[in-house]
């Protein structure tokens, strides 16, 4: 398992051969991989977006973000499970988020790597400020309609 | 007791600060807590709480050395 | 969108990779990528498995596999989509198939990619030849009943 | 009619064959074809069957220079 909050940009694709090759090699069990990339866009909300900053809890959003994976594991009986989640500022195009998970059958690893994203959007501790070209706003979770807090 | 309360987000913003230490009276909640720190704004709707890393509701009581911590809906991923 | 049919052994991200830079480059209207990939297994059916053989119907498969993921664009509203199919003659964790979709909101990619893998699944003309120590046998689809016909 | 037949996986074991061109008589189906060349043995339950690259079913009645293809249920993915 891996649960990482990165500064940085990173690379998703290079992170997942890393990781497969250094704690995944030859595990001939695995027969299927799901994995899900959340990027940052250019438009949200009817504007243009320039940069986002994201924010996170430390100490709490590693320690929920490892409860879900592991979570996971029991549910669905996945063999391993990682999230890489960027914080700091960001622009588009950039990568946000990660989640990969391993598994013998395919249903597991989609409803694994389902339920890590959902679980993720509505209670890990993250937090993204948008900047556009009337100022800032921090985002509003999707399942309150969409509303926004214009604070220019 | 001596409290250790944090605020992200919208509610940093709303309180222009990002952590503090307070004292508060055993058997105080999480509530109480707001109530005190927040100069007499009403606690939101839709406020999360976390205390030491777990959340909890508002009605929560708090211990000696805990760790409060207060944050808009999330929105990551 | 890129449906390939590849005789040889494939790197999928590497392929991820050059599929974005090359087709999808800049956009930055991608908030999600779904992305599944299937590896061969060693153990399948209570058997170790040495190799196994992937037959198509070329032309045919090639047919199939661009009329579901044209279906995914228009019903999924995903901006692009890609499937790559490993034949010929493979080894445990040799990739086997690699879907990807992209899209604007996570929703749209999570059920694309699973909907093109359940279809290439019942639908693709596909055949798996598996290598066993009593020789080799024909795989049959799970949902009947994991039944298997030995031809050893 | 002129009709090319194809055979694939376990079908193709079975027949001993992975193509051939038959001659079949007007309004002839997918299935009369099965009969012509399968040596009495009966169409298989779970055959698929797909005329120029799509699926039909087996009282699908083909047309001069179809390419017929006989295969089991697929296992890809």
């Amino acid at each position: 398992m891996k649960i990482e909050i990165i500064t940085e940009q990173f690379d998703p694709w290079e992170l997942l051969v890393d990781y497969k090759k250094n704690q995944l090699q030859n595990d001939s069990k695995i027969g299927a991989s799901s994995i899900f990339l959340g990027t940052m866009r250019d438009f949200n909300d009817e504007e243009d977006i320039k940069t986002m900053e994201l924010e996170h809890y430390p100490g709490m959003t590693e320690k929920y973000l490892t409860k879900l994976v592991n979570d996971s594991i029991k549910k669905f009986k996945i063999i391993d499970g990682l999230v890489v989640h960027r914080v700091g500022l960001l622009k588009p195009t950039d990568p946000i988020v990660l989640v990969a998970t391993w598994s013998e059958h395919r249903d597991n690893a989609f409803n694994a790597t389902r339920e890590i994203m959902e679980s993720l959007k509505s209670e890990a501790p993250f937090w993204k400020k948008e900047t556009t070209n009337n100022g800032f706003r921090w985002v509003k979770p999707k399942n309150q309609n969409e509303e926004i807090v214009n604070e220019s | 007791m001596k409290i250790h309360v944090r605020y992200f987000a919208n509610i940093r913003d709303l309180l222009g600060k990002d952590s503090e230490r307070v004292n508060i009276g055993v058997g105080a909640t999480a509530e109480g807590v707001w109530n005190l720190i927040a100069n007499g704004s009403k606690i939101p709707k839709d406020i999360l709480i976390a205390v030491n890393h777990e959340y909890v509701d508002a009605k929560h009581v708090l211990k000696d050395g805990d760790e409060l911590a207060f944050f808009p809906p999330v929105t990551g991923g």
